[in-house]
């Protein structure tokens, strides 16, 4: 992971929004106040244009910057959350290149930034739903000496069948809590997101 | 989708806009959307600061002057601000007698302004949080996010908001405002979903025959989906749900809030109160104040909340103290 | 049809008792359908009173009190009240001063009214009437029953009751609601028509992209039809007929009324606000005084009223003038 | 025509608005506010409930007590119209028993006291448009010498012709009026309910 390939992939991120964003909206809907779509292209539109203003000398200087920036522009739950995990995946890459293993580290930085926010455990029908089997599955790739492409790809893969994953589930937290077992039976809009940003990755990565 | 705008994206701006050009007596700044009193924060005064997604008007900017919010941070619609503004909110209104954030129990609001909390600490602000979380339609337990924050929001902002007037400090004003949210509880029903406008559509297909019962003020479903019935039916289903989690006997004193959702006509928000007034009554439970109007609105939607305060003889002084806001006023 | 009701006959009289239990500074006879003010009207003051079909609360009742109305008699929903009702009206607060009669320019209100005022001077009351007609969507012509009355019965209600306030008498306090009447002008738009309670049904079928142009208070279709627009574009609309009645130049100081017909969010409402300022400070028109709101409805209809008051230096004193009200309250 | 006569044409007009109440609403609701179907079936509920009270001693009698409770409850446009010509038409027959001629001149002033009210002309679309076609055919009748069931027959049909005819009109009084050209191609209520009276009193006078 180099600082271009950060930079490309938070633009990925941007563009696989705004295409998604109806359906991000759609299942906001559902079984919560359908915003999430816009949320996120708010965020990530705000991050890439902060991004073009930026000179980084590190790839944790562009996941700080949209980190930050998702924070300042998103409100709502995902803001922080988002807006605090890429602060805090962003803040130990302090090197204009990193090495898989470094990144998986960062990554788990921010699963726990999530978790710590959020206070979600696995199976409360959140992100973490799709974030946690991702990041396991990108630790194991590179553990097994692959290279961030698989890594990533193996993480996308986890992380949608993670977002599908939450349909059955009853939320515990968040939004989508208020209805009870009524949330049975929807796709959580967040492990939704979370699946794309892995899919971002993937798609960076594999094409450099 | 019918609304009167020009474009989604541009709905808070412009309303921001209509607002300052409305109400002379509150500044906007327009761009870190914060809304204030014209006339500043008097010196030594503790600064109330609320703030949650818009749609819900005419919460919170509606309820900035005196005797309530020093400023409010409208987010975008149905979604919460983000800390920047609130923190910028803080600076604006801190006298140095410190900021009290009223923020209603969702976990954006909760974690934006936590983080606004903690920013405005770095600047050296003195914060206090008090979270309003009266919705008794859900139940505070590990399978929730705990219960929403609704209608209360007006009687804490009004009664705390009162308080810090008088010239209380920061923690006495803090420790009222908790313990109106204490006494106080809410619950909902929607006839109609609402619509955003960046979805457009509603946000649930609801039969002509059905409502949603339990619903919060965000266009999400409610805790399940009954017949409709008759106003009176559906005040009884409300009131046992509120006076389940807080018991009243004769005597005591409340304050009541009959609240449309948006779309309700206020013709039917009186049948409502007449219906919560004879239910009391018939407890022996005495309404002291009462509102019967839009307050904490969801958009369009049609439906009613019902808030109960279980008043002591404090908070119904501070409640008669004068007020001076776009959508409260009395006594000045 | 979705309501908060009980049943559609039982309507009016519950929320006549659900005005009275939430509103103790009125006064509701139940039998006969007339609210006035818990104190009586002041020994030797003018008495106003106002009515019409219910249905576009807060108007009247909502605007009974001190500054304002001193009685108001409802009707069935959109239904104009009965001379009997009337009559009683002003027999509860003549004080010997004489009743000014404030009546929307409709069939049915001016004929019953037109017999009330007949029945209260053989009782020996002194009754002067207002027509109120601002709406210039409607042309004054032999091709209609002249304008039909709407936003401009708010202006006509706080200014002349400001004057009789101050003791003026009746010939006085008619002449000024006069003014007020000829110096305002209406124009408004629905995107959904309305649901009576006895009917059950919407008004008319619309179009989700479609809004009716030039329509009244009562859930009937307006002059035309149209592609949904953008805010800015309605308010365009709106302003060219009512400046096209009523021209307006430069340094010309106006009362502007932002009105929503009962299912229109408050945030649409200064959406909409802000166009009217923008496009009347193009012309360097002065808005020096304005309310935003829901303050004559039509049910559960979306859609906005504008009403524009050329106000002269009495009318904006006579509106800073204390009122207290339900709907309406400041300087007290 | 003579009291109970009176008594029973009332109570049949209360029959046929509680029968066409729907009807009246949906023709006003089209081109009004909805309300003609129940403010006509609270006024005659309201009249056949007050003649129930009442000993009369004269047609007059029955008729004016009918148009004062019409005033006294209908309220809209329709309750001083109908109100002040049930009065108009009561006040000359003080008599327990009056011929087809003085009825058919008592008619008269109840049309008179409709215009005078209203100021409105025949083809301005409103309850006129039934009512004068059908005095027309009443006196015309009357005066070849037709008892009050043959008038009342004929006067009915011109009223219902009368009604029809109201839809090409475009409205020039009262609430329909606001629709300009709009109002064209709808029936007027207040003609229909006009058509109603008439009818139920042929009815009436016919089953005598
Ligand atoms: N406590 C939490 N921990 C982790 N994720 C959460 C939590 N609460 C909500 N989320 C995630 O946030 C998503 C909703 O985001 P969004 O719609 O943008 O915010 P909001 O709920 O404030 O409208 C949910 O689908 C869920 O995945
Ligand atoms: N000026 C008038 N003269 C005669 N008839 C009228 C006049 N205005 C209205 N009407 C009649 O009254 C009818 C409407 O009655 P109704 O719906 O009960 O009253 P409102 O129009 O007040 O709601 C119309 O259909 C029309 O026939
Ligand atoms: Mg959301
Ligand atoms: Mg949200
Ligand atoms: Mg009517
Ligand atoms: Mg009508």
């Amino acid at each position: 992971m180099d600082i271009d390939l950060a930079r490309t992939w938070v633009q990925a991120i941007a563009a696989a929004v705004d295409q998604h964003k109806d359906h991000l909206t759609q299942l906001d809907s559902a079984i919560g106040d359908a915003d999430h779509g816009i949320n996120m292209q708010r965020g990530f539109s705000a991050a890439t244009a902060a991004l073009a203003g930026l000179e980084p000398d590190t790839v944790g200087a562009v996941l700080v910057k949209t980190g930050t920036t998702l924070i300042s522009t998103v409100g709502g739950a995902s803001g922080p959350l988002y807006g605090g995990a890429f602060r805090a995946i962003g803040k130990p890459l302090d090197a204009p290149t990193v090495t898989p293993g470094q990144f998986a580290a960062a990554l788990a930085d921010g699963l726990a930034s999530v978790r710590k926010l959020g206070a979600a455990a696995p199976g409360d029908k959140t992100m973490i739903d799709a974030y946690a089997p991702a990041l396991a599955a990108f630790q194991q790739q590179v553990d097994a000496g692959a290279d961030l492409a698989a890594a990533a790809l193996a993480a996308a893969d986890a992380a949608e069948n993670g977002m599908r994953a939450t349909t059955p589930m009853q939320a515990r937290k968040g939004r989508a809590s208020y209805l009870g077992a009524r949330s049975i039976g929807h796709q959580d809009p967040g492990a939704t997101s979370t699946a794309l940003i892995f899919r971002a990755l993937a798609e960076t990565a594999v094409a450099r | 989708m019918k609304k009167l705008i020009n474009a989604p994206e541009a709905v808070l701006d412009e309303a921001l806009a209509g607002i300052a050009a409305a109400h002379r007596e509150l500044t906007v700044d327009a761009e870190n959307k914060v809304i204030t009193r014209a006339g500043g924060t008097a010196a030594g005064k503790v600064a109330l600061v609320s703030g949650g997604g818009s749609g819900h008007e005419p919460l919170h900017g509606g309820f900035v002057g005196l005797g309530m919010l020093d400023a409010a941070c409208p987010g975008e619609v149905f979604t919460s601000p983000v800390p920047g503004q609130m923190l910028n909110a803080a600076q604006a209104v801190d006298t140095g007698a410190g900021v009290l954030f009223i923020v209603k129990n969702y976990t954006g609001d909760v974690l934006n302004f936590r983080m606004a909390a903690e920013l405005a600490g770095e600047e050296g602000i003195t914060v206090e949080t008090v979270l309003v979380d009266d919705d008794v339609a859900v139940q505070d337990s590990t399978w929730t996010a705990g219960r929403r924050g609704t209608g209360a929001t007006v009687f804490v902002e009004k009664i705390a908001g009162a308080l810090a007037e008088q010239g209380a400090d920061l923690a006495t004003v803090a420790e009222m405002a908790k313990r109106v949210n204490a006494a106080s509880r809410s619950f909902a029903v929607a006839l109609t979903a609402c619509t955003t406008p960046a979805s457009g559509k509603p946000g649930f297909d609801l039969p002509e025959d059905e409502m949603e019962v339990g619903v919060g003020i965000h266009g999400e479903p409610g805790r399940r989906r009954e017949k409709l019935r008759p106003a009176g039916e559906i005040v009884a289903t409300a009131l046992k749900a509120i006076l389940a989690d807080q018991p009243l006997v004769a005597r005591d004193e409340t304050i009541v809030m009959v609240n449309g959702l948006g779309g309700t006509p206020l013709i039917e928000l009186y049948v409502v109160f007449n219906e919560v007034a004879a239910a009391l009554a018939g407890k022996g439970v005495v309404i002291a104040r009462s509102l019967v109007g839009n307050y904490v609105t969801s958009l369009d939607m049609a439906g009613v909340s019902i808030t109960v305060c279980k008043a002591d003889a404090d908070m119904l002084s501070l409640w008669d103290a004068p007020v001076n806001t776009p959508a409260l006023r009395w006594g000045v």
